[in-house]
């Protein structure tokens, strides 16, 4: 079934989200959290099977959905107890599905009046035959700080090598070097805490690879993931042979 | 033609002003050039200016432009005019740049983690391309952790989509409730910048200024 | 309307090219942007546009400058042009002025050698003029050889950048941020899955390290 889901072009998860609830004709204020997340899981990990990489933000909104799918189970658990006054974990991401809608909607209109306008150019005169004098009292009218900052990166850039402040490291990471990180910390102990294991990590992009190799684990149930009820952090915990 | 009012000198002085010069004409900058006691109303003038350029069939007319005017070719010549300037590689905005200028245009000014939050990925490339399209500025810093820079839509954003003032971004008035609790209406860096000056800044300016 | 023989097509066509580029437009450039193998006789057509521009009392007209033509105003409206444009666009900074700007509202305070290390050129000229416009100021002498003066941005430069203090213009890092993205970053999933097609794996590392 989810191989029928195509490729499509999606903006970002929240982008993808609303394909699905569109698809399904799912009423957004009640969102069938369980079914969404799931296809939504069955998507990255399609992803991940292409070998696509897999930006962060597509995880950080896998790891919101099963907050909220946690946050669900938790008054039927407490059941009886002020269960009215309990606020629908889901009012979070129902409120940023209906304000992405909102802009994806407005971003089509401007595309409308962009293709109406973008055709007129504005007037470009020749001041070449105007004697000028300069009058001061106006001098920064037409200056941005973005032209300021542009100026000042233009002349760092001419300034000769050694001079030059800063460089970028290129950092390398692959998944399954993060896949033996995460299991030579459950060698030393089969209960590891996320934020011990990320605790060193310094890059993002390190942070981001070594999430999708646990859910690259997850999926291939080497490990399974406990959530606190804060979900501050969560506990990963080594699986045995079928368990 | 439909408006005697107008005098043929005033016309001709606000064409000529259109003529020669490449920022909007307002009528503050109007009035700058104007003997003492005449007046004249520029946004009837441009009226009746763009009825004859329409009468006459002329390749241009004056397009409002935030609070002034500009005047712009018709889109009818786009690509000639486009071979002509060379402005080829100005091609159309993909659609992660019109969303993110509608999320700055409805929001400014905003930082990026917030335009972020709003479209859920990483908008870095989107910035750039915007800011050197000139479409959008740095406006100043954000308070809030990690003092980000704020975003605000420029007049060339006007300009570009055809708008009057930010006041004309289409809406869709059903899902605009969503924002209505205190919200801010879209500033121009103008009317920012007027706020600034107006010292209703937080203290550190004025402390600044004293400084 | 003497010449019958120019369609208004081709009026419409020089029009919008000389409304739209300040560069004179020749015969030859004319050529170019027209594809189709159609002919527009350029002096002609001008001809027709200047009395036309003649007959309906227009503030400008098509004047030759070397074997082309550019749109100017009409000599009636020279000084109040002239005064509008000091105003409102030669008062602009020039790009010489703007970068030595740039360095001393980032590396203030800071001494003419400095900057001049820095730009590669000599600012004495450049520096008078920011002095005059009271963009920069004098804040006392370097300890360096020759004690030289020390340049600092004024608080007229923070006020009009919405900035509290220079430690809030936008850091190195953040410039790195915003430049290092061309539009050409894999931005969507086909994106990606096109540069994973075409086997260009590199792309892909630099985005997420930036983000």
């Amino acid at each position: 079934m989810s191989y029928k889901i195509h490729l499509d072009v999606f903006e970002g998860p929240v982008d993808l989200l609303l394909y699905f609830i569109k698809r399904d004709e799912i009423n957004i204020y009640d969102i069938p959290i369980t079914k969404v997340t799931r296809d939504y899981l069955e998507y990255l990990n399609m992803m991940t099977t292409l070998n696509l990489q897999l930006a962060g933000e597509f995880v950080d909104m896998a790891a919101m959905l099963m907050r909220i799918k946690a946050k669900l189970l938790i008054p039927r658990i407490k059941e009886g107890i002020e269960n009215d006054e309990i606020e629908d974990p889901r009012n979070e991401l129902i409120q940023r599905l209906l304000e992405y809608q909102y802009f994806k909607e407005i971003g089509g209109e401007l595309q409308k009046l962009e293709s109406k306008h973008a055709g007129e150019f504005p007037r470009k005169p020749n001041w070449n035959y105007i004697d000028h004098d300069l009058m001061p009292e106006d001098a920064l009218s037409h200056v941005s700080l973005f032209d300021i900052m542009n100026a000042y990166k233009q002349a760092l850039d001419r300034m000769p090598e050694e001079a030059n402040p800063h460089e970028v490291q290129v950092e390398t990471s692959n998944i399954a070097d993060q896949v033996d990180y995460i299991f030579s910390h459950l060698h030393k102990s089969p209960r590891v805490n996320f934020s011990t294991l990320v605790k060193e990590i310094k890059s993002k992009l390190v942070l981001i690879v070594t999430v999708i190799a646990l859910l690259d684990m997850m999926k291939n149930q080497y490990i399974r993931v406990l959530q606190s009820e804060t979900f501050d952090d969560f506990v990963i915990e080594q699986r045995e042979v079928g368990d | 033609m439909a408006n005697n009012n107008i005098s043929i000198i005033d016309m001709q002085l606000v064409e000529a002003l259109l003529i020669a010069s490449d920022v909007p004409l307002t009528p503050e900058r109007l009035k700058e050039c104007i003997d003492d006691g005449h007046r004249v109303d520029l946004a009837e003038t441009v009226e009746e200016l763009n009825e004859r350029y329409k009468v006459n069939q002329h390749a241009f007319y004056i397009m409002p432009v935030g609070k002034g005017f500009q005047i712009v070719t018709v889109n009818k010549y786009e690509n000639v005019v486009r071979n002509y300037i060379n402005r080829n590689v100005r091609a159309r905005l993909t659609y992660a740049a019109l969303e993110t200028l509608a999320v700055i245009a409805y929001k400014q000014p905003i930082s990026k983690p917030e335009i972020e939050r709003v479209r859920g990925v990483n908008c870095s490339a989107v910035l750039s391309t915007l800011l050197e399209r000139e479409l959008i500025t740095v406006s100043g810093r954000s308070d809030a952790p990690g003092r980000p820079l704020l975003y605000v839509t420029t007049e060339e954003f006007l300009r570009y989509f055809g708008l009057a003032t930010p006041a004309d971004l289409p809406r869709t008035r059903e899902l605009d409730e969503l924002f209505s609790h205190g919200e801010s209406q879209p500033q121009t860096l103008e009317e920012l910048r007027e706020e600034q000056e107006q010292g209703q800044g937080q203290g550190q300016d004025q402390e600044k200024e004293q400084g």
